[in-house]
């Protein structure tokens, strides 16, 4: 398995494809304690990603091809998740720029960047209800299985096995970020939608590698 | 879900292209990026004034574009906050040399996209400001949540700083106006039925034939709390407890009062609501010496609306009074 | 039935309260009988200016109460015409000696009390000239029906006769230019939803949840036909070739296009019918010259839109123009 | 039995119960064809009407108490029942003004009178569907009976029976006059508000005239 452009190629249009697959699911989970619009935002995202994909040139790196998410989802999704999102692909993104191929440890690399830069733009702690809570347990995940001499497979789905617990543990959390944190308790018992995304996106990471 | 709309991914486009057709005499219109700029932007020498936000509050911000008010409005997607794209771009063409004021409302999402255009706008020479709107009092302004929201206040704001703008005051000055505005404004709103996000085709969320929203969002984001319906008078009263004892409100000040509808109520409801509210304002013996009502701040077609208190001094006043000319707001030419 | 209401029979009179208090730079209110004078009524040698009907089609009338257009708005009951007594009574707060023009609604109930207020007031030794609007191409006038009804076109009117009356016109001359807006107007409205009549508590009609009805009147009355909901252009359609084809609209004519709201529907929504009406007119080179675009003439909370042209020429231009200073359209003063 | 101003109150206070009774069934009738508000209006006129009822002074006779009838109808109904069941009234108190007691031929005066003011005021011919096609056939059969020798009673029930008969042919018909002409065809089925509220003025006439 070989983690380079094409692979990143590969994950940003796989998650292009579930953010449509999960449109709704996104839209129904904000419109309980949101606005109503993550999953259409993120389909916006995405869909405009992909629309650019095939000119980003052949001689890219991994870097590259985030870089180029980065700027697409700034530009394109707005709300709160089109900044976040972009700042953790553009971190991700200037943390592996020199790198052709991602070993195990440039994923962790990776995947920790991303969440700094969430972290970073959105100023929110673990337990706030956020997406942070489905990249936090992610970034650990990640790392022990790296540092345990996993394979990169084996990494990103440790990370994306552990984004899904987090946005599953976003439930009956109270949120201190976000429009869900108006809502006080009656956030309660509701998944947040970001944190799903994020569980989207890394699963698509990991399904890619194992594709490959 | 029934809607007057062709493609709901097109809601925007067309509806900026239909306002820009529409009001010509005052406004131009970008379609890519999407924005709305006054006629004769950029006016030399005058601190421009940018605001933006998501779509579906309309007549905010697009018909406040004009002399008197605002220079630029920034329609993101319905509900959802616009790119940096689009308000750096509105940032560059309302730039008369001046500076140019941002006013954002208290969201997330509002404040993360005009924090990277404004620091993408200082990176191509543009001195930007901004002010951060949160009127709201439904919301606990505390470090648990995302602050209060910026809600129906946003349009005093937005008409007072475009006074001072107007008048030739400096960056500094025309924002200190708008701190001073926020810091003396407060709202909080009902829902009697949700809305309808066109690209979501469903509710935003549901209420039973008996039951209102108290403290609700501007997005259908759900409010402080679910009750029964109650008479007029008595959902005034519980909307204006909470703005009142906010600042305070006390005797003896004089305020401005305006109602806002939600986009879905009649206007035969919101007076009889400002009726009450002006009745409770009396009682307390705080002066209602200016006055607003209609649908400035809504949320597509949400039955509802908010009261907003601002207390005036001199300054304000004239401010407020001063000549604006807008699709929505116009008066003094 | 969801409304900010207290007591169903008492929303006209809380409303005309608030409403008064809320413009009483501009107005001033009598309770009993129930009717909206300009704060300086009556206006010495200028020729009054009275119009009234039901309540719930807010703005119209009392928002329409200022310099430039109506001297008095007179509000019946939610959708009935107020009785003779009212009309009557501000027939004679308005004369300011050189007679007065009644500007009346075509419906049976109007058009009967209006009568009554106008012999009544004659007696009185006051002079008065009634026009009659009937825009509605929806209804068709043969001597069959009670002929077309007065929609959202009377907006047109009143502003146009109220500036004729504003520059000095006589009551016959200014009765002449109502009348030739009147030969010149024509509108037709669709419904998404029906409305609910406070005291009645339930919705006027239904549809559903895929159905709109086609010519829809302005108080719930069932329209032309009933139709499958269709994209937004589709419907502009439907509505302005009956429209244009009533007087018809020619090629090189000059027109002023206006969009009004049933109360319910968003401005996006508003936005893209315009759009598209202005690309239909564009392309049957029928020059749009002026504009207008929001909630004027209501049905509560109906959501849905009528469609109004009105063929102008220099003289209603410069009518259209002139300064109003009213709570629902004001510019130039 | 002995029709006085006495009856005539009593009709009138039985009117207004039955206003009351009735008010959402004309209301109904009336969202059909038309805007929802006659129930409404007629229970407010008669209301009105109640609360003055006890300031006719004893000695008026039948026609001061339609008179007011009229003026307060007039005044507080509104729409276009108020100045047709105005004039109504007006006419019909006029035409009795000199009367204290009401023979069979006096109240044949007074329905036509009525329906000749409505007339008058409403141009509508029979079978425009509008409470004329109560009226009329009221009169005709209170004109009959009365030729026919029948006693006061008899009169009214003949009226009240041809009223009520009237309203129910009001369905099949398509309107010409008020607001149900807009409707053409697809006022077929229902029944004329209008005529619905004057059949139950006139039954409420013939039952007091029972219980005299
Ligand atoms: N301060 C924050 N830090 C991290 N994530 C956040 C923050 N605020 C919001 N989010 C995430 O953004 C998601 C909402 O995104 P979206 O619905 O697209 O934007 P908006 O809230 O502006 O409508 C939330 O579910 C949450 O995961
Ligand atoms: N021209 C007319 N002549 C006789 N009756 C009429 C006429 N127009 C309307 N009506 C009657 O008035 C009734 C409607 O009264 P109402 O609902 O109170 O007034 P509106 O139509 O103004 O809402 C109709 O059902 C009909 O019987
Ligand atoms: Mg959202
Ligand atoms: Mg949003
Ligand atoms: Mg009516
Ligand atoms: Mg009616």
């Amino acid at each position: 398995m070989n983690l380079g452009a094409t692979w990143a190629k590969a994950w940003i249009r796989n998650s292009a494809d579930v953010m449509s697959e999960h449109r709704i699911e996104l839209i129904d989970l904000d419109r309980e304690i949101g606005d109503g619009d993550h999953g259409e935002n993120m389909d916006r995202g995405f869909q405009a990603v992909l629309a650019k994909l095939d000119a980003v040139p052949a001689e890219a790196g991994p870097g590259d091809v985030l870089k180029m998410v980065a700027t697409t989802l700034i530009s394109t999704v707005g709300g709160a998740a089109g900044p976040l999102y972009g700042t953790a692909f553009l971190k991700a993104a200037i943390a592996i720029a020199d790198k052709t191929d991602l070993d195990g440890a440039a994923l962790v690399t990776l995947l920790t960047a991303a969440r700094d830069g969430i972290v970073l733009r959105g100023k929110a702690e673990s337990g706030d209800k956020t997406m942070v809570d489905a990249w936090t347990p992610a970034v650990d995940a990640a790392g022990a299985a790296q540092a345990a001499g996993a394979d990169d497979l084996a990494i990103l789905r440790a990370a994306a096995d552990a984004a899904e617990a987090g946005a599953l543990a976003t439930e009956p959390l109270v949120a201190h970020k976000g429009r869900a944190s108006y809502l006080g308790e009656r956030a309660i018992g509701h998944r947040d939608p970001g944190a799903q995304s994020s569980a989207l996106l890394l699963r698509a990471a990991a399904d890619t590698a194992a594709e490959a | 879900m029934k809607k007057l709309v062709n493609d709901p991914k097109n809601v925007v486009n067309e509806a900026v292209a239909g306002f820009g057709a529409a009001h010509a005499d005052l406004v131009r219109v970008s379609t890519d990026p999407i924005f709305i700029v006054r006629k004769d932007a950029p006016v030399a020498g005058k601190v421009g004034i940018v605001s933006g936000g998501g779509s579906g509050h309309e007549p905010m911000h697009g018909g406040f574009v004009g002399p008197g008010m605002l220079d630029a409005a920034v329609p993101g997607a319905v509900f959802t906050s616009p790119t940096p794209d689009p308000i750096l771009a509105a940032t560059k063409a309302v730039d008369g040399g001046a500076g140019v004021l941002h006013i954002v409302k208290n969201y997330t999402g509002d404040v993360l996209n005009f924090e990277t255009a404004a620091d993408l706008a200082a990176a191509d020479g543009v001195e930007v400001r901004s002010v951060l709107v949160n009127d709201d009092v439904a919301v606990k302004d505390s470090l648990y949540t995302a602050g209060r929201r910026g809600v129906a206040g946003t349009v005093l704001v937005e008409k007072i700083a475009g006074a001072a703008a107007d008048r030739g005051d400096d960056l500094e000055s025309v924002a200190l106006v708008a701190e001073r505005v926020i810091g003396q404004v407060r709202s909080m709103g009902v829902a009697l039925t949700p809305c309808v996000v066109p690209h979501a085709g469903q509710p935003s969320f549901t209420l039973a034939e008996d039951e209102i929203e108290i403290g609700i969002g501007i997005h259908g984001e759900p409010g402080r709390e679910r009750i029964k319906l109650e008479p007029a008078d008595a959902i005034v009263d519980r909307l204006l407890g909470p703005i009142l004892d906010d600042i305070p409100f006390v005797a003896g000040d004089k305020v401005l009062l305006f109602v806002n509808g939600m986009g879905g109520t009649p206007q035969v409801e919101l007076y009889i609501v400002f009726r009450r509210a002006a009745e409770v304002l009396a009682e307390r013996g705080i002066e209602v010496t200016r006055t607003l009502v209609g649908n400035f701040t809504t949320s597509l077609e949400m039955q509802g609306m908010s009261i907003t208190v601002l207390k005036l001094d001199d300054e304000l006043t004239t401010l407020w009074d001063a000549p604006v000319q807008t699709a929505a707001l116009r008066w003094g030419r």
